[in-house]
């Protein structure tokens, strides 16, 4: 199989492993391949909050608002609680993050203290 | 032709929308005024420098872009450019005022020069343009925009990101395509984010001021040195969020060899490292 | 690592799916035998070559992508790729399995090598990569895809389109994420599109036979000519819509100089020129 | 102004040039910066025809079926008259009038008949 990768040069190597951050403190996260794959359903359900009807129907029934994601049980339970490390961890991007804060009246210095807590 | 005359670099942020919307007495207390002194300082000089556009490379945060099809480098080809709402209903402001031919030859020249945009007919611009564009380029008391725009997003968001080296070229690729429009226009080219901050984690909220100011020293006078700055390393120095200066990098791109900065304006606040940053370019 | 073990061009119109859906009386019959003939031939070579991937670049025809945000390369990273509803029902196929991680490792190389591409968790894909993957991967008895693919659509539709010479490294570039993905994978890459064909004003349903030859001639032989072929060039041989050649250009690309045609078949019929090639990558 | 276009090679110039066709006969047309903008209500509308419950409304009440992408009057009456190469004219992309030819139950052969015609 040397054939094939010896076309490989060493400079393609180099710029290859160096757009993909592998050596990042353990408490620096990227939001890349493992995190938008967990996180997509989390992700397109606060995504769906930058239009007002969905707003409106989180306030009105948070319940039936999860439904329409597909989420897991454990993803449901970490909405329900605001367990925004949680979400972090299930893959949430900050920026989708920032609109459940919005609809759930939770001031971003807040969410970050968890963060800061989470160690 | 039409010419690129100048440049700007500046922070964008939600807190900055905050603070423009509660008025003047708020943004020029004390608590503001090391933020907003220097962008009226900037309006000034871009009120003197009446250029004919604006292209404002900025990043959009999941306002208009999400994960189902996640572009690397987006550019708007439209007329009007509405204010998007990013979840807390959108701010009242009028839609900006676009410029469809010239987008429409950026991406030919784009395309011509390898780089695979994708082609934007609608666009909803976010806090990553409508953040800094009022500070400088929005009448009040007309309630109306003064320059139209061409939006350039880049993605800072879901990894892998285009390297430093290729916004670098991204930028300078938009000269190109400027310098080739045949219309006479006077081009004025805008990169947004950053500068430090971290949004996740044990670090929320950490600033990283030296890197900050050593960031912009580099930007004016060694710019092709940042080009050798992986995403890592800049994640490292300025937090997860702050690889959004590649905006910049881009920016800077597109100025040419001659541009030298003007104003250089840093506030590290809570948990963000404000900075402003003009260039002029040489007639 | 993974290899690049042959490759496929294949014409795909909705025609194909009607006599594909019809059965075998109708697909090897008189009519459309002549293209038939030679799929079958292609999917026994592809039952003995066994590859564990099909990287498939096709385009896209308004089905999945719209005007809004019309991208030049996109790229799928998911483990699912549903069939899409053109305007009639989507077929009754199951989705067709992905390789996200062979996705994602894609498009890190492609970053790497300053390709922009949009990156997408969803995707439904249509008779792009829908008309001629039956053909050849599909078990009808168990009503199962056989072989997880990675779809990669190209612009052709809304001008500029990437050149043709993009597309030939594109390809290249694609070889290289496959040889540097660390799982020990086999991987067939597939083209698809053209040949000839007009669909739109006076000139619809004009198709050109030698030419179409010509072309599969030239990637045959002398692939790197085609690179400088202009799409106009393009139009003016092939049609308006037989730029989706460059499906074909980029899978060329793909296959490393050692290639060498295997079948090649050709039957121009009614409005289409149909095109068939497999491509045996030496070991 | 000569001093920043000398910075544009002639090699440069020559690959901006090739992106865009400038030289096809009359009869072959593009689909790029005029046709995109002429025709992004008409894209719009028929593009719509993916969705089963926009081919529904318009079987049900085509007038209102077409209220919804902000066409003009003379657009309207393009889609009420089944005028296909008015449509083409008024740039929707072959891609989406095939989706309109699907509601309509107009076959393709039918619309390249009146396309040939169309000189
Ligand atoms: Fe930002
Ligand atoms: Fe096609």
């Amino acid at each position: 199989m040397t054939s094939s990768t010896d076309e490989l040069t060493a400079d393609y190597l180099q710029r290859l492993a160096a757009v993909q951050p592998s050596d990042l403190p353990a408490d620096l996260d990227l939001f890349s391949e493992d995190t938008a794959t967990r996180g997509i359903r989390l992700n397109k359900a606060a995504y769906s909050l930058k239009h007002a009807e969905q707003r409106e129907l989180f306030a009105a029934d948070e319940e039936r608002w999860m439904e329409q994601f597909g989420l897991t049980g454990e993803e449901r339970d970490l909405l329900r609680r605001r367990d925004w490390i949680g979400l972090w961890r299930g893959g949430m991007t900050i920026y989708v993050m920032v609109k459940l804060s919005g609809v759930t009246g939770t001031p971003l210095p807040e969410i970050g203290k968890q963060m800061r807590e989470a160690g | 032709m039409a010419r690129v005359i100048g440049g700007i670099g500046a922070s964008h942020a939600p807190s900055m929308e905050h603070v423009y919307d509660a008025g003047d007495d708020v943004r020029r207390n004390d608590e503001w005024e090391p933020l907003f002194g220097p962008f009226s300082e900037v309006s000034s000089w871009l009120a003197e420098l009446r250029p004919d556009r604006l292209v404002v490379i900025y990043n959009d945060h999941m306002d208009e872009f999400f994960l189902n099809a996640y572009p690397t480098f987006a550019l708007g080809v439209a007329d009007s450019y509405p204010v998007a709402d990013e979840g807390f209903g959108a701010r009242p402001f009028p839609p900006l005022p676009g410029d469809a031919a010239l987008g429409w030859h950026i991406a030919r020249s784009l395309v011509a020069d390898e780089f695979d945009p994708t082609i934007c007919q609608e666009l909803e611009v976010d806090h990553g343009v409508l953040s800094p564009l009022p500070m400088v380029d929005f009448a009040e008391g007309e309630g109306a925009w003064r320059i139209p725009i061409v939006p350039l997003a880049v993605n800072v968001i879901l990894h892998p990101l285009p390297t430093p080296r290729r916004c670098w070229k991204l930028g300078q690729a938009v000269r190109r395509a400027i310098l080739s429009y045949p219309e006479d226009l006077g081009v004025v080219v805008v990169g947004t984010g950053g500068l430090s901050h971290q949004l996740t984690g044990p670090r929320f909220g950490a600033v990283t001021p030296e890197w900050d100011q050593e960031f912009m020293r580099l930007l004016a006078e060694d710019p092709e040195r940042l080009c050798d700055y992986t995403h890592e390393d800049l994640i490292k120095l300025g937090g997860t969020e702050s690889v959004e200066v590649v905006n910049w990098l881009a920016m800077r791109g597109a100025l040419g060899p001659e541009a030298t900065a003007k104003v250089t304006a840093y506030y590290p606040h809570k948990i963000m490292g404000y900075g402003l940053q003009s260039y002029a370019v040489a007639a």
